[in-house]
C-alpha cells in the first residue's frame, strides 16, 4: 500500500490529484466518485453575478483548445449559500478560487469567503484576459505583491495563490506571492492566445483572445514549477497537460506536491479517478511507499555539462 | 518496453460490456460502445448503430451523448462532439445516432466500423418531457433536427399520446426518420423544397389545421430556427406549450465550463443557459431564435 | 497568376515563406530548389567558435520536441569566409542571424557582417537558454533598447529583431525595438521549458532546459503577432508552428508580412517549397491578387461584445 | 466540406512512384514508398521491404534514410527515425530496411502492412568507402549493427575485395544476415554467447587470425562499443585502417540542426561532429567510444 497522502501547508490531500478551477463542478459526481479527489475546487467567483463572454467560447486549435469563458456566475451570496453546500456533500476539502478586479475587493472578498465549509482559497490573480492590475495581478511581482498582502490580512485561511504562465519572470512572481505570505503556488493558469478562421478572417472566439489549454504546453509549465520551486519554500501545485499518472511523477520530481487537472476531465470524465488508481500502481511497482517522497527529486546534481564528454557517452 | 496503446496518453476506465459497473446509480457514465453498423441513409447522413453496457440504455428522448470521435486528418479531434439520441433499441442493447458529416468529428465518426469501439459518455441533458393533459402533441422537424425529435414518437406512445410528425426535407429522397416515426404509430405529414410544400406558409396551413382538428396539445421542434419561430409565434398565439431541442459547442457536457451557452429570454429577461445540462430541451417561449 | 511578393521594409522577398534559423542550411538544397524560397536564413553565429551544448540536445514531447542546441559554430571568420558564399550561390536574399553576451559586442558583431552578400541582420537577443542580459536581452525592454540601439549605430542593413515568446510583456518589448530602429520584428523564438524522464529521474535534454518547438503552440504566437502589429508599424515576421498555406495566411490576418518556418521543414524537407504552390492555390481560389492584401486583414471591427446578443446568434 | 486527410494537417510533395521526379539530379529526395513486406526475423527483430521511386534506389552501403513512422498510441511521433539501408535491390527497385522494435518509433514503423505508404527521405549521410590496394576486409557486427554492415559485402563484392563477417549475437537463432553476407561470397564466422565465442578474448583471437592470414586490410563495425573499442586498439596496433557507423538521435538528417552531435578525437583533440552529415560512417579511429 503506497501512501498517496500530500500536505499543501497545513492541508493534507489524501493524494495530489486535484481538478482544476473553471474545468470541474459538482456535476462531475454523477459520473465519478467525487470522495475520491484530492481536493474539490470550484469554478472563480466574483462579487456580482456576471453572464461571462460572447460566444463562441470555445474552439479547437492544432493540439488543444482555446477558450474565453469570462468568468460567469451568479456572484459571493449565491455561491455562499447554494454552492459550498453542494460541495460540501462531499468529503474531500474544498478549495474555492476566487477573483476581483482590485486589491481592496479581493481582500473583501477572501474574507467574506473565509467560512465554515471552505478548507482553501485559490486566489486566481491570473486572469488571461484581464488587465495587469485588474484581474491579472500575476503579470508583475510589485501588484502580486499589493494584491496578495490585502489577501494575506484578511482571512487566517490558506491562500492559494495561481500564477499565470504569461508573465516573464515567474520566479519574481512566485517569490513576491510567497513573502506577501500565501501558503502554496498554483502554476499556471492558461496561455493567451488567439486564433482567426481563415475561412470568414475572424477571431474564432466571441472575445477575441482566449486561453490556450494543450497537453502540449506541459513542458513550459514544467520548466516554471521547478523553477518556481527551486526558489520558494512553500508548496507548489502544477496545472497543465496532465493526462496521466507519468505526467503527475513529473511534475512532483520537478518540486510540485499536486497537480490540477482541467483538459483531461473534458476528454474523459474518468481521467482524474483513474488517474489516482495508475499513481497509486505506479508506486507499488516502483516499491515507493510515499509519494512525498518523489517531490522535488528530480536527479540533475550530477548533469555532464562537458559536450564533449556527454557526446560520447552514446545515444 | 511492451508495446505502446493509445491508452498509455489518456487515463480514463471506460464501461465495457460485461463489465460489471462500478457505479450503477449514477445517471451518467465513460462507455465503450462497439460499433455494429455505420452506413449512409443518404448522400450527408450516416446511421449509427452502436452495442452499449447496460447502464447507457437509460438514455431519454431529447437527451444526448457525447462522443470521442477518432481522427480523419491525424491530429486528434480535441473535444468531443455533441449527439442526440435517434433511437434505445433496449431489446437488442443498443444506441442509435443519426448523424450528418460535417466537420472534423463528424468525419471521424463516419470512419468507424463494425466491430470497432467508441468512447462515448452519457446520456447527458434535460430531455423533453410530456405533461399530464397532453393527448396529442405536434413535432415539427427538418435535417438533422429530427435525429433529436425521434424518440419522442416512443415517448408518446408509451404515454399513449398520438403524434403528428411534419417531416420537412429538401425532397422527397431526403426525408428521414418516416419509418421510425409511423412504426409507433404517428401520423407523418412529409414536406418539401421541391413542390413548395415545405414554404413557411404552407407549414403555418398545416399547423393551424392541426389546431383546429385539436391535434395540437404541445409543440416539438429543432434545428430550424425557420420553424422555431414559427412555433413560437403560433404557440404564444393559440396558448400552445411547446418545447425545443438547442444547440451550441461544448466542452464538458455535464455542466461545469460554461462553454455552451445560449441566451433565454424569461419574464422578458435575456438570460444565458447552458445547453448541456439546462437543456438540451427547453421551453420553446424562452428560447430566442438565431 | 496571384503576386505572392512582400517588402519588408526595403527588402522584398518573392513569397513570405522563410526557413527560421537554426533549423535550416544549404544543405537543404539537396531535397528542395532553395531559390524557390523568400529568403534565406542562416544559424545563428557567435563571434567564437563554439561547441555548443551537451548532448542529447532534443527529446519527443506530448506535441513536439524540446531542443537545446546551444548555438554551436565555427566563429564569425569561418562564417563570413565560408558559409556566406554557399548561401550567395543561390538567388534569395541571405539573412544571417547573430547572438552575443554583451551588448558592445552584438553591435561589434553585427558591424562585422555588413558585408556584401548578406540582405539582412537578423539580430537573435532571445536565445531561451541564455540569462536576460546576456544573450536574452528581448526578455526585457530597457536591455532590448540597449542592445538594439548599439546594433542600429553599427549598421546600414536591414535589422531584424527576433523577439522572446517568454517576455512577459511583449509588446513593450517590441516597442522598444521599433524606438531603436529595428527594420522588423521576428515573433518568435522558442518557449522555455523542461521535461524530466520518469523512468531515470533525470532531466532529458543534456542542457536541461530546452526550447519546445510545437504546432500546438501557434496560437500564443498568433497573439503575440496580432498585438504588436497593433502598435508597431514596421512589418512582423510570424514564427511557430506554421505546417500548411492556412497558418501562413493566418499569421497574414494576424498582421504578419511573412512567416518562419522550422519544425515543418525536419517534419517534411520538401514543406517549405509545397507551402508556396498550396498557398498560391489558395489565393487563386479565393481570387486574390496580392498576397499582400491579407496583412492585417483580420476581420474584428465589428464583434458583438453583448453576449446575450452573441449567444443568440447559434453555433 | 471535404473529406480531410492526414495531408491537410502537413504540407509536402513526396515523390510517388512512377511520378515525374522534379529534381532528379538531386542527392537525396522525400519519398513514398510501399511496404511489401515488414516481418518478424525473430523476437525483436523485422525486416521491412518497400518498392520505392527510382531515385531512391541510389544509396550506398553505410548510407541511412529518415523514416515517418506512423503512431503507435495515438500521438504523433513527432521526429523522424534514422535507419541504415540494409540492402537495395535495384532489380526490383526495392529497399530493405532490417530494425529492432524499441520505442515509439519503431513500434509504429512494425504496425506498418503491405500496400501502407511510408513516407521515407534520403538517402542520407556518408556511408563506407573503400580504400586503393584493399583486397580483404573484416566487418565484425552484433544485434542491429549488422544491418548497417550488411550492404557492405554487396559493395565489397563489386570491387572484388574479399569479405569475412564476424556476426556476434546471443545465440544461434538470433544470428541475422549470415544469408546477406553468404550469398555474395562472404566468409560467415558466427560467435555467439551461449557457448563463450562471443567473448571480447575470443573475439580477438579470431581477428588476429585474420590479420595473420592476411585477410584483414580493414575493419568496419557498428552497434558495439565494446567490439569498436577492441577493433580501434587492434587496428592501431597493426595498423589497420577501419570505419565504424556511428549512432545518435536526429532532427533533421541533412546537417542543419547540429541535434546528431558525437565526440571524435583528432590529433589529439576532441571535436563534436554531425553523425548525419559528417557520417555516420567515421574513420574508426578517430571514433570515441561510449
Ligand atoms: C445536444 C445536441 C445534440 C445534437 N444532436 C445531433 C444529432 O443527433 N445529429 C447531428 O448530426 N448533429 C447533432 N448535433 C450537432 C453536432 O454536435 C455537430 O454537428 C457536431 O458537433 C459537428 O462537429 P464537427 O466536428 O463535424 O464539425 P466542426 O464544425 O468541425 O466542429 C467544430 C466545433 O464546433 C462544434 N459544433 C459544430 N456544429 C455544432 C452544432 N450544431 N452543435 C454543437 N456543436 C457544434 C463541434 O462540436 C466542434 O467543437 C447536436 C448538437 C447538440 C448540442
Ligand atoms: C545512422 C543510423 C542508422 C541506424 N540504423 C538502424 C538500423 O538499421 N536498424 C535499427 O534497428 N536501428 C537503427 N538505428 C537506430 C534507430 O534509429 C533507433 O533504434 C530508433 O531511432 C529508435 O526509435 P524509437 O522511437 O523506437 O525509440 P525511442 O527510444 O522511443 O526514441 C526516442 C528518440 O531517441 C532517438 N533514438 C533512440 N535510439 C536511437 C539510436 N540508436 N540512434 C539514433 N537515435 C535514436 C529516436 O530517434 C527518437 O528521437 C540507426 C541509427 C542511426 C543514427
Ligand atoms: C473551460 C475552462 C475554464 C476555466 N476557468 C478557470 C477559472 O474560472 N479559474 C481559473 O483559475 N482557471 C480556469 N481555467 C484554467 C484551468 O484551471 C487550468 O489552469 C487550465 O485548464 C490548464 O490545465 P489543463 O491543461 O489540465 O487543462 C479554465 C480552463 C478551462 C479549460
Ligand atoms: C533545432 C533548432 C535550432 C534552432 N536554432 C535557432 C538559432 O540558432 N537561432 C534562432 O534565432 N532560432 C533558433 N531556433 C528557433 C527557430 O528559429 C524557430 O523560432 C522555432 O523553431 C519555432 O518555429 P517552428 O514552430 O516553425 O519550428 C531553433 C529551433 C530548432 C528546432
Ligand atoms: S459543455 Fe460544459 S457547461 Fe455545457
Ligand atoms: S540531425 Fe540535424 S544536423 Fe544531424
Amino acid at each position: 500500500m503506497v501512501d498517496l497522502s500530500v500536505k499543501i501547508g497545513d492541508v493534507t490531500l489524501q493524494n495530489p490529484i486535484m481538478p482544476a478551477s473553471g474545468a470541474f463542478s459538482w456535476d462531475y459526481g454523477d459520473v465519478i466518485d467525487l470522495n475520491r479527489l484530492g481536493g474539490l475546487v470550484a469554478k472563480t467567483i466574483c462579487r456580482e453575478p456576471r453572464l461571462g463572454n460572447p460566444t463562441p467560447r470555445m474552439a479547437e486549435t492544432e493540439a488543444g483548445i482555446i477558450q474565453s469563458i469570462g468568468l460567469p456566475g451568479k456572484g459571493i451570496d449565491y455561491f455562499l449559500e447554494n454552492i459550498v453546500p453542494e460541495y460540501n456533500k462531499w468529503e474531500p476539502p474544498l478549495i474555492v478560487s476566487v477573483s476581483a478586479d482590485t486589491a481592496e475587493d479581493f481582500a473583501a472578498m477572501t474574507r467574506d469567503l473565509s467560512v465554515d465549509g471552505v478548507d482553501v482559497i485559490e486566489v486566481n490573480i491570473s486572469c488571461p484576459t484581464k488587465a495587469p492590475s485588474g484581474g491579472n495581478f500575476a503579470m508583475h511581482s510589485e501588484h502580486t505583491k499589493e494584491v496578495m498582502d490585502g489577501i494575506r490580512a484578511a482571512t487566517d485561511k490558506p491562500v492559494w495563490a495561481k500564477l499565470s504562465p504569461n508573465a516573464g519572470d515567474i520566479v519574481s512572481i512566485a517569490v513576491a506571492a510567497e513573502e506577501a505570505g500565501a501558503d502554496a503556488l498554483v502554476l499556471c493558469n492558461t496561455f493567451l492566445s488567439l486564433k482567426i478562421r481563415t475561412d470568414n478572417f475572424r477571431p474564432a472566439l466571441g472575445n477575441k483572445f482566449g486561453g490556450l489549454v494543450s497537453p502540449a504546453l506541459k513542458p513550459i509549465v514544467m520548466r516554471m514549477v521547478y523553477q518556481v520551486a527551486q526558489e520558494c519554500s512553500i508548496p507548489v501545485i502544477g496545472i497543465g497537460g496532465v493526462t496521466k499518472a507519468e505526467d503527475v511523477v513529473e511534475y512532483m520530481l520537478a518540486g510540485a506536491s499536486g497537480v490540477g487537472i482541467g483538459y483531461a476531465g473534458f476528454r474523459n470524465p474518468t481521467a482524474l479517478t483513474t488517474i489516482i488508481d495508475d499513481l497509486d500502481e505506479w508506486c507499488d511497482e516502483r516499491g515507493i511507499k510515499e509519494i512525498s517522497e518523489l517531490i522535488g527529486a528530480v536527479r540533475d546534481d550530477d548533469i555532464e555539462w562537458d559536450p564533449l564528454v556527454a557526446a560520447s557517452h552514446g545515444v | 518496453m511492451t508495446d505502446l496503446t493509445p491508452e498509455d496518453k489518456y487515463s480514463a476506465k471506460p464501461i465495457r460490456i460485461g463489465e460489471v459497473d462500478p457505479h450503477p446509480d449514477k445517471p451518467t457514465g465513460e462507455f465503450i460502445s462497439i460499433v455494429v453498423s455505420n452506413d449512409y441513409v443518404n448522400d450527408e447522413y450516416l446511421k449509427m448503430v452502436v452495442d452499449v453496457p447496460d447502464r447507457a440504455l437509460t438514455a431519454k428522448a431529447g437527451q444526448f451523448y457525447h462522443l470521442l470521435c477518432p481522427t480523419p486528418d491525424g491530429a486528434e479531434v480535441w473535444m468531443r462532439r455533441p449527439m442526440s439520441i435517434y433511437r434505445v433499441d433496449t431489446g437488442n442493447k443498443r444506441l442509435e445516432f443519426l448523424y450528418k458529416k460535417e466537420g472534423r468529428g463528424t468525419q471521424g465518426m463516419a470512419m468507424l466500423e463494425k466491430g470497432e469501439e467508441f468512447n462515448i459518455v452519457g446520456p447527458l441533458g434535460v430531455g423533453f418531457w410530456l405533461e399530464e393533459g397532453w393527448k396529442n402533441i405536434v413535432v415539427l422537424g427538418r435535417g438533422v433536427g429530427l435525429a433529436t425529435l425521434a424518440p419522442l414518437s416512443q415517448l408518446a406512445a408509451e404515454h399513449n399520446v398520438g403524434v403528428t410528425a411534419i417531416l420537412s426535407a429538401r425532397n422527397p429522397e431526403v426525408v428521414m426518420s418516416r419509418d421510425l416515426f409511423e412504426g409507433l404509430g404517428a401520423n407523418v405529414i412529409e414536406v418539401v423544397d421541391t413542390d413548395g410544400s415545405s414554404d413557411v406558409d404552407n407549414v403555418e396551413k398545416i399547423l393551424e389545421g392541426l389546431i383546429t382538428d385539436g391535434k395540437a396539445d404541445a409543440f416539438f421542434t429543432c434545428g430550424s430556427n425557420r420553424l422555431l419561430t414559427l412555433m413560437k409565434r403560433l404557440g404564444k398565439a393559440h396558448d400552445i406549450p411547446g418545447q425545443v431541442a438547442m444547440e451550441q459547442n461544448m466542452a464538458c457536457g455535464l455542466g461545469a465550463c460554461y462553454i455552451c451557452m445560449r441566451t433565454f429570454e424569461v419574464d422578458g429577461e435575456k438570460t444565458l443557459r447552458r445547453v448541456c445540462r439546462d437543456g438540451p430541451c427547453f421551453n420553446m417561449q424562452e428560447a430566442v431564435g438565431w
